[in-house]
């Protein structure tokens, strides 16, 4: 079966996350919460999936501010976090470009980046346009920061970013991605051309593996509902017939 | 009072927020006021300190389109899988609105010390963010509990209006929120509580333990208005899918001003003798 | 799990809390799991750092005289219409009990800074009792957003157990509290929560919204325990009245400790081989 | 109608409090109670009343902590508080007597004493026994204090105490009660034998008015399963057959 781009990247960060017990997916999410709800589904619904902003996948009774709390409690495995610009050091900007406030272009803002991303222990960035303007040497406005200083409270952060050419693991201590495999189609010349900074290289560099049959007709199949309850243009637009 | 009618008229709750209030507003998907945010714009308003809790949508962006705000604090401002909110992104980067960006947790737990009236509340996270120079109402302390462990300040939010959108009230004024919690935050962080409703009912919601797990005191209301859909064009709850093709035409129309205030002149204005 | 059955046994329940645990419960009237306090005493619990969210009454006074408590933070030990709490006052009277004095908002805001996981909240009042001076785990600071404004810093508390009872639960461990949303905060802020419950239904109290509304969910709950009867010998909000005859029972033979150990040989004791 | 000394003290509070919009009462205090539920019957059900641990007599869905959020929130104007001593200086020692924390007579403790007398505005101290026992020269533990700096945050406090013989009103700026009315079958004498501090005597020091037919009807009619329902022993003992 041939995989639309979107359920080709929502397969590869849903192998990254199977091993979670809660997973939260922040506003605007489509391929996050996909994998999310894949990775539930693989797990017979043992993995507990918060969407924020839907009804159904939820497990939270307390307003807005449970989320937060939920995580700052240790409740909460995995996050994804995107960002107009991601740097080398996994810092994230989601404000804007060229000098603040009066932004060349304004992104629509920090959301809870700039807390969840200390207190998740396992945040996946992910952006689908892997380019030099999206992939930058260094951000133009610091929204999160990839690491912090030894005394600063911290619990979580980066472990990886996942485009639309790869995926790269984040070493904290390093403050350092590493490229671990190119999906079909891409090379490493390709992604180290395409990024703004530097990075390392696995040994080897792998192949980013394609959607299985089962996770194809699982996503397009008992999924496809369940996705479009949540993301209802998303789900019409990436999901292939079944 | 426990006695009186507590309902009012969506134009009159519109009349009674003076210019320049700090106005807090909830996330779109929680409950928007949207009815009344046209009834704001139709009166004029002007130099509203808008506090989204903690995003901003449609909402906000109309607002800021249409002149009311002179001032806006907010984690962000998106109009979910429609895209930026192109009023709001025009008018930063005309330099036109002034900032107060901040992050979902910072405006939620303000809202909380706004509601407990203490002066400010810590929280984790945001050292290292450039959020933080550009907070400068924001402190940072050496935790007095801890040893070397800087930990923010924020100080409290509390809101003039609280205004918001529910899908029930009784007619003392007790509105039904349901999980929505936030709501009632606002509505004890805020001085006064203004609220739209899909429909009003002659019983207490009080009265039954189900029903009074979720729902605002009218101690907290100020007023209640009925307004069917008015949430529209957002969803709301399961009462209502959002109208995808005014969302649609808004996106298209907003991205210059022309086009945003032909979409006030047919959508805003132009309900002014209809439905609202 | 949402798949796993949450359900236990209340003696479960007691045997899973160790020695020396800190153990949060609520006031009496909002549900003190009583079933689950004698089941704690069978077992002989030792050295409990018992936090009463806010005050505490029966429970904590049988937990005091039978000698599983060591430390008790409070705002005040009380059996309410029946007077004074004997054992509480015969154990700080012969000063056999580590007390900390706290006030009852004093309690709630440390365990909602509890559930933020941040570690410290500001509280007004206080200033001038001799309470600060009896709390030195209490800071005063002057308000960094204020000027010559001394204000209370209060630790959060963060328990290792919250224990209470409720009214019904779901298989999945959804625990349906209704308004009394200070069993919630408990939760939030314990590393585990302890629950035993009138009635468990097979229905998912988080599929509706009305129900949902006065719902912890189980992702905070390790497990529940069926306790019908659970509260007694106090009454349980519109479910049963208190026990008169017990509570008379139990002033007058709380009065001394050997009266109190006859009282405990009858009702709590002499309950292993019957409804517990 | 001969009232019992409970129903006396009943109205007495009640006339106090008859103008309030927000009335609380804190657990075990069926006296001022009573007079709340009074108060608010009289007027119609516009004087909102909230008693601690009551289901019914509550405006309140946000559990223990609403009541001193919304006390902060300047939307309670008055407040009850009792207490093992007062001293003239309107101190409250909820605590113990003796040195702490090994009291010689240990009290149940603090309650929201320490918090709520310094937010509610208008705060009525209520002690049954008048004697020197329960009103002392200096209490010697101050739970909560009777005044405070002119720097410490404070909008509240006490406006009066009220005994089994006398009611006499507070000035937080003298920091002095003032005998202003003794009860039917006392004398300014007896109260100033009975009392262990220093206070000031009121021109004319008047007596205090008894109960009217109407008051007595409505507590001992409408009032008494209400009143029942929350302090039972109390209305089975303290109110006389209608």
């Amino acid at each position: 079966m041939d995989a639309s781009p979107q359920e080709f990247l929502i397969t590869v960060l849903k192998r990254r996350i199977a091993d979670a017990r809660h997973i939260v997916v922040g506003a605007l999410s489509p391929i996050p919460g996909s994998a999310a709800l894949l990775a539930r589904h693989e797990s017979g619904g043992r993995i507990r999936v918060t969407i924020v902003g839907s009804a159904r996948h939820t497990s939270f009774t307390d307003g807005g501010r449970e989320l937060f709390d939920c995580a700052a409690q240790g409740r909460i495995d995995v996050f994804f976090l995107g960002g107009g610009q991601i740097d080398g050091a996994a810092n994230v900007n989601m404000t804007g470009t060229g000098p603040y406030p009066t932004s060349t272009v304004r992104f629509p803002g920090a959301f809870g980046s700039a807390y969840l991303y200390y207190l998740v222990p396992r945040v996946y960035l992910f952006r689908e346009e892997h380019s030099p303007r999206t992939l930058v040497a260094k951000v133009d406005f610091v929204t999160a920061p990839g690491s912090s200083p030894a005394n600063v409270y911290r619990q979580g952060g980066a472990v990886g970013l996942l485009t639309n050419r790869c995926y790269m693991g984040f070493d904290r201590a390093r403050r350092r991605f590493t490229l671990e495999s190119v999906h079909p189609g891409h090379t490493i010349e390709d992604v180290a051309q395409a990024t703004g900074f530097g990075f390392d290289r696995a040994e080897p560099v792998m192949t980013t593996p394609a959607p299985t049959m089962a996770e194809l007709a699982a996503l397009r199949g008992p999924l496809r509902e369940a996705i479009g309850e949540t993301y209802p243009r998303f789900a019409a637009a990436a999901l292939r017939a079944a | 009072m426990a006695d009186a009618d507590m309902t009012g008229t969506v134009e009159g709750l519109a009349g009674s927020i003076p210019d320049r209030s700090t106005l807090v507003l909830p996330v779109d998907y929680a409950g928007a006021p949207m009815a009344l945010v046209r009834a704001l714009v139709r009166r004029g308003i002007r130099g509203l300190h808008l506090i989204c809790a903690p995003t901003g949508g449609l909402a906000a962006d109309i607002l800021i389109g249409a002149g009311c705000v002179a001032t806006i604090e907010t984690s962000a401002v998106s109009l979910g899988e429609y895209g930026f909110a192109p009023r709001f992104r025009a008018a930063v980067e005309a330099g036109t609105l002034c900032l107060r960006d901040s992050t979902c947790p910072a405006i939620h737990a303000a809202l909380q010390a706004g509601e407990k009236r203490i002066p400010f509340i810590p929280l984790r996270g945001i050292i290292g963010s450039d959020l933080l120079a550009a907070r400068p109402d924001w402190k940072v302390i050496d935790n007095p509990f801890g040893q070397d462990d800087p930990i923010v300040l924020l100080p409290a939010i509390q809101p003039d209006v609280a205004a918001l959108h529910a899908p029930l009230a009784d007619r003392a004024g007790n509105v039904w929120i349901g999980r929505r919690r936030e709501l009632m935050v606002m509505a004890h962080a805020a001085t006064r509580t203004l609220v739209t409703v899909e429909a009003i009912t002659d019983a207490d919601l009080l009265a039954e333990e189900r029903t009074a797990a979720g729902t605002i005191p009218a101690l907290y209301v100020e007023r209640v208005a009925p307004a069917a859909q008015g949430a529209w064009p957002l969803p709301f709850r399961n009462q209502y899918p959002v109208d995808d093709q005014n969302l649609r035409a808004y996106v298209a129309a907003a991205r210059t001003q022309a086009g945003f205030d032909r979409y006030l002149a047919e959508h805003v204005f132009g309900r002014q003798r209809a439905a609202e």
